[in-house]
């Protein structure tokens, strides 16, 4: 189809398609009202489970089976990832030359580190009471773990994320939160039951029961996940080159990875 | 007060996101699509969700857009094979 | 009465949506057709917490509210809110890993010159 | 009993999630098995479930049966259907898993965990979405199944086609499961809940001054537009031939026999819990909307599907020409049509994975998929050409399959034009298949020639086995036979027909039907006439093939599908637009 056509047929569809969802939005309750049943209800059951964050009760207490499914689609994309960002049959690796790098950006960024993943750390820790949680918190730490790169050097990175590792810890938190899942099954109340733990001390850190157990694996699930994640995609834009014309064998290929994934590289 | 802080920040995701569309650069699309982020946190805090907000400031300012950075680099590097450390 | 126009966060986020959608279709490079889908689903956000929102209400957090003193907004728009946001980045990360694949396999990254699979 | 009903995800997930923390020690035959395990594990869960489904069972997750009516938690619904498709889902992942036991490609270094535990989630997702009866859980899973099935569809990087096929349905299914997203999120506006049953009821509610207005028929538009992208209905359909050729070969059983499917499964369940009230969409526009669409599709996919010589393009074509039978069926809403699709789909599955398994065994052992490179060249593989021409007769409904029990059982119910579209539909596809066999298993007729440019090849495409096959291993004739037998059982065995009429109609939405599932007169010869029809097509293709050969007519057609993202997705926008229009009376007559 030449872009005209598609430009007309998108021009006409997309003019129906707003029609529709104008009108539809015309009969929309109109925007700050106040009849939200299930909101209600949802704030009645957090305090009643002492739990000072109703979104960390919703995500990990009532509706913490979506949560289930959530974590799972993160940990199958990291999965995906693996899968399709590894090394193909015909690349190989090539090390990266070592960069110099200005000293107040290294400065800058060896100071932003320590507070950033510590902050990332205190964000999932309160995940129950305050804004924040396993999601936030578990992405500022692995991302700030990557300030690294800026501030030192691919290699000084390598060194502190071992990826295989951060893979496994990955998954083991998945297992964690099922079986704190399957616990209820055991315990003859339902999958992902938070009656099994007392629900402490309204607005302390452990209280809620089940929901610091919860966050806390998806806390680290994700920061495991993306620390994966943002590994796989460093890899192919610094280290994995296209074979070209040299179509290595694969067990070179394979002694060169498995070089790299000894970490005994002395840089 | 809180209104107008409402109104203002829904038109510039309105605005932002249309420029990320419009920007046909990958690499400058980051750019805008990280400040959209910013936006849209900025949008979700005035609409009382911290949550949400922190998060959409973590995943669409940071993440996101360094996936993206990642993969123009990725694509880039294509055809000059051989490239410094970083 | 709000100075909000009642209907304006809903237009705003149909209008993110189509926009989306615009750039997804005539769009001449994989990457920023990623970033187009991601613009896409931020509609969705915007959606979401606008329909959560109520006037004068504040985040259902009691760490430093009483309980019962205010109304609040609607904490489940937010906690699904908070998963699409995951969602999302997931998908675009899978998503970019396959534009790079086909980066490498096709040599091109604009959607015009890949022509192996049709008819 | 039902608190069992959320170990159909928390197993396959675990099971995933273990091989993946076990990957880098883990050999590869163990982690096979204890994919293969899990997996089968789970299916024999589903099964146990599904004898144990009347009445139907209902779990609150999280324990939070709901208080005067109302609950905060997620509802989880274990009827016939949704158990029913959870258990197919399960036994055909667990079929794939066995068909690539040990002679799938090698796995990724240090990851040989990582293929089985893709195809755990994969079944998780596709568990979960069937059983899934809250909203927004449903979109979860959604989302979960497409995300899994994006990295195995595009598991072989270094095929070309593969990652482009891959990233098409990636970019095009997420864009529909954005749309669904919005259309949960307007539904949750007007109604403040996420269960289906409480949003239908709620509709309902709000609309005492009668009728669905603007707010119903867009989120109804919105959500059927994520469900059929999922299941490739015309104009939605472009990513499934791209995904499907491409995808290797265990993971095509899946997708083909059971995830499109899925999303047929979801229209139907969407509707009848959340559409179907006085305050959803009339019955008598989602007739039209389904009717067309489906008709649509059936027509697309069987001419098409003709038209292929890309063998797995050609099944991936017929699977969408099916997926249009479906929707015509659970579009005319008669509790007999209902059980005729359950039927139909339960024997599609088979057949049709146990044909995408006979087209692995021709990749892996010749190194192509393409039926004019292939001329004459299996006659050796006498097993495998068995199984394919019983396959493609399945798939044309020749009695006594399932396939044709189930359709006969439909046509009754539709009655009339629509009957001959099933005819014609299931001759079209069983012809074109057999016509294949024909060809590349017994090298009837002239060596056919190529017959223009603008189509896909089969040829020179890499084995998925580590090294071309020369003998054909015994589970990867074994899948597909099993897999044909339980479709032939479908319509044999005296009782079955009538044990899934009773689990579908007890789910249905218009109460207690009585309704008998058993072969007629009329549905035989229906059957063998399709059947009869699809030998004539064969016979006819292969000896003048110029007479059926690709008339410049089919060219258009064949252009739209150009293989461009940005097509596509105008393609999607069209389609929305049009689902609007034809649910649009009855909004207006309200």
């Amino acid at each position: 189809m030449s872009r005209r056509t598609r430009l007309w047929l998108v021009a006409v569809s997309g003019t129906g398609l707003a029609a529709l969802l104008v009108a539809a939005c015309l009969e929309l309750p109109p925007f700050g009202g106040s009849s939200h049943p299930y909101g209600e209800r949802a704030v009645r059951a957090a305090l009643a489970r002492h739990t000072a964050n109703t979104i960390a009760s919703v995500n990990f207490d009532q509706r913490a089976y979506d949560t289930l499914g959530e974590m799972s689609i993160l940990f199958a994309a990291v999965l995906g990832c693996v899968v399709l960002l590894r090394q193909a049959r015909d690349e190989h690796r090539a090390r990266p030359e070592p960069a110099e790098v200005d000293l107040p950006v290294r400065r800058y960024a060896l100071i932003v580190l320590p507070v950033a993943v510590v902050g990332g750390l205190y964000v999932i820790a309160h995940g129950q009471l305050s804004p924040g949680g396993g999601f936030q918190g578990g992405v500022v730490a692995a991302t700030a773990l990557h300030l690294l790169y800026l501030g030192a050097d691919y290699r000084a990175l390598e060194r502190v994320r071992p990826v295989g590792l951060f893979e496994v810890a990955d998954s083991l938190a998945v297992s964690a939160y099922l079986v704190l899942g399957l616990a209820g099954v055991l315990a003859g109340t339902a999958f992902l039951a938070n009656t099994l733990l007392p629900y402490g001390t309204f607005n302390t850190l452990s209280s809620g029961g089940n929901v610091p157990l919860l966050n806390a694996a998806i806390g680290m699930e994700v920061a495991c996940a993306v620390v994966v994640l943002l590994a796989r995609f460093l890899d192919q834009a610094v280290e994995i080159e296209q074979g070209n014309g040299k179509d290595d064998k694969d067990d070179k290929d394979d002694k060169e990875s498995e070089k790299e994934n000894g970490k005994e590289n002395g840089a | 007060m809180a209104d107008a802080v409402i109104v203002v920040s829904l038109l510039l995701v309105a605005v932002t996101a249309t420029a990320a569309v419009a920007n046909r650069d990958p690499a400058r699309q980051a750019l805008v699509l990280s400040v959209l982020g910013l936006v849209l946190a900025v949008l979700f805090t005035v609409l009382q969700a911290p949550d949400v907000g922190l998060s959409q400031l973590a995943v669409g300012s940071a993440l996101t857009p360094l996936l993206i950075m990642l993969s123009v680099r990725r694509v880039k590097r294509r055809g000059q094979p051989k490239d410094g450390g970083r | 009465m709000t100075a909000v126009p009642h209907v304006l966060p809903y237009l705003v986020a149909v209008w993110v949506f189509l926009v989306g959608c615009y750039g997804l279709a005539t769009s001449r490079n994989l990457i920023h057709a990623v970033g187009c889908l991601a613009v896409c689903q931020s509609a969705t956000y915007v959606l979401l917490l606008a329909v959560g929102y109520r006037d004068g209400a504040t985040a259902p957090v009691f760490s430093d509210i009483e309980p019962g003193s205010r109304p609040l907004v609607d904490p489940v728009v937010q906690a699904l809110a908070l998963t699409d946001v995951v969602v999302g980045a997931t998908v675009t990360a899978l998503l970019l890993a396959l534009v790079l694949q086909v980066s490498k396999r096709h040599g091109t990254v604009d959607p015009d010159e890949l022509s192996e699979l049709r008819g | 009993m039902h608190h069992l009903l959320p170990l159909l995800v928390a197993l396959p997930l675990l099971g995933a999630a273990l091989l993946v923390a076990g990957g880098r020690r883990l050999p590869r035959r163990a982690a096979e098995t204890i994919g293969c395990t899990v997996s089968g594990a789970t299916a024999a869960l589903a099964i146990t479930l599904l004898l144990n489904s009347s009445p139907p069972l209902v779990e609150w997750a999280g324990g939070w049966v709901p208080v005067n009516g109302e609950s905060v938690g997620i509802m989880l619904i274990g009827d016939g259907p949704a158990l029913g498709m959870a258990a197919l889902a399960s036994l055909l992942t667990s079929a794939a898993l066995a068909y690539s036991w040990r002679y799938f490609d090698e796995p990724p270094r240090r990851h040989a965990g990582s293929f089985p535990a893709l195809m755990l989630v994969f079944q998780a997702g596709m568990c979960g979405f069937a059983i899934a009866g809250d909203l927004f859980n449903a979109f979860v899973f959604f989302e979960l199944m497409s995300v899994v099935a994006y990295a195995l569809t595009g598991y072989r990087i270094d095929e070309a086609k593969a990652v482009q096929g891959a990233l098409t349905f990636a970019i095009v299914t997420s864009l529909g499961a954005y749309a669904l997203l919005m259309g949960i999120a307007l539904l949750y506006a007007r109604t403040g809940e996420l269960a289906m049953a409480q949003i239908g009821r709620g509709l309902d509610r709000t609309a005492v001054h009668g009728g669905p207005d603007a707010l119903v028929l867009a989120s109804f538009v919105l959500v059927l537009t994520g469900l059929l992208v999922k299941a490739a209905a015309v104009p939605f359909h472009f990513w499934l031939p791209d995904a499907h050729a491409v995808a290797p070969t265990p993971v095509c059983m899946v997708l083909s026999g059971v995830m499109v499917e899925l999303g047929t499964y979801g229209v139907w369940r969407v509707y009848g819990t959340v559409f179907a009230g006085p305050g959803g969409i009339p019955p008598a526009d989602l007739r039209r909307v389904l009717v067309v669409l489906g008709v649509l599709t059936a027509v697309v996919g069987a001419v098409m599907c003709w038209y292929q010589r890309h063998i797995k393009r050609l099944l991936a074509y017929s699977t969408v020409a099916h997926t249009g039978l479906f929707l015509i069926g659970i579009g005319v809403l008669t509790p007999e049509a209902d059980d005729g699709i359950a039927l139909y789909l339960i024997a599609h599955a088979g057949v049709k994975a146990a044909l995408f398994a006979c087209a692995g065994i021709l990749l892996d052992r010749y190194g192509s998929v393409d039926e004019l490179a292939l001329f004459g060249k299996a006659r050796q593989l006498r097993t495998v050409a068995a199984l394919w021409g019983v396959g493609a007769l399945g798939l044309a409904g020749l009695p006594p399959f399932g396939t044709a029990l189930g359709k006969a059982v439909t046509e009754e119910a539709v009655g009339g034009a629509l009957a001959l579209v099933y005819v014609a539909a299931s001759a079209v596809t069983g012809g074109a298949v057999l016509r294949v066999g024909a060809r590349v298993f017994l090298g009837l007729g002239p060596r056919p020639k190529s017959d223009g440019e603008y189509e896909t090849t089969g040829a020179g495409e890499r084995p998925e086995t580590r090294r071309r096959l020369s003998r054909v291993p015994d589970t990867m004739t074994a899948v597909p036979a099993l897999l044909l037998a339980g479709a032939l059982a479908v319509g044999t065995v005296p009782g079955f027909g009538g044990l899934v009429a009773d689990a579908v109609n007890e789910a249905g939405s218009g109460g207690v039907v009585v309704t008998s599932v058993h072969w007629t007169v009329p549905g035989v010869l229906l059957g063998l006439a399709s059947a009869l029809l699809a030998v004539g097509l064969t016979a006819v293709a292969v000896t003048r093939p110029a007479l059926l050969a690709a008339p410049d007519r089919a060219l258009p057609l064949r252009r739209l599908q150009s293989g461009h993202i940005g097509d596509y997705v105008a393609w999607l926008l069209v389609g929305t637009t049009l689902l609007g229009v034809l649910a649009l009376p009855g909004v207006l007559g309200a």
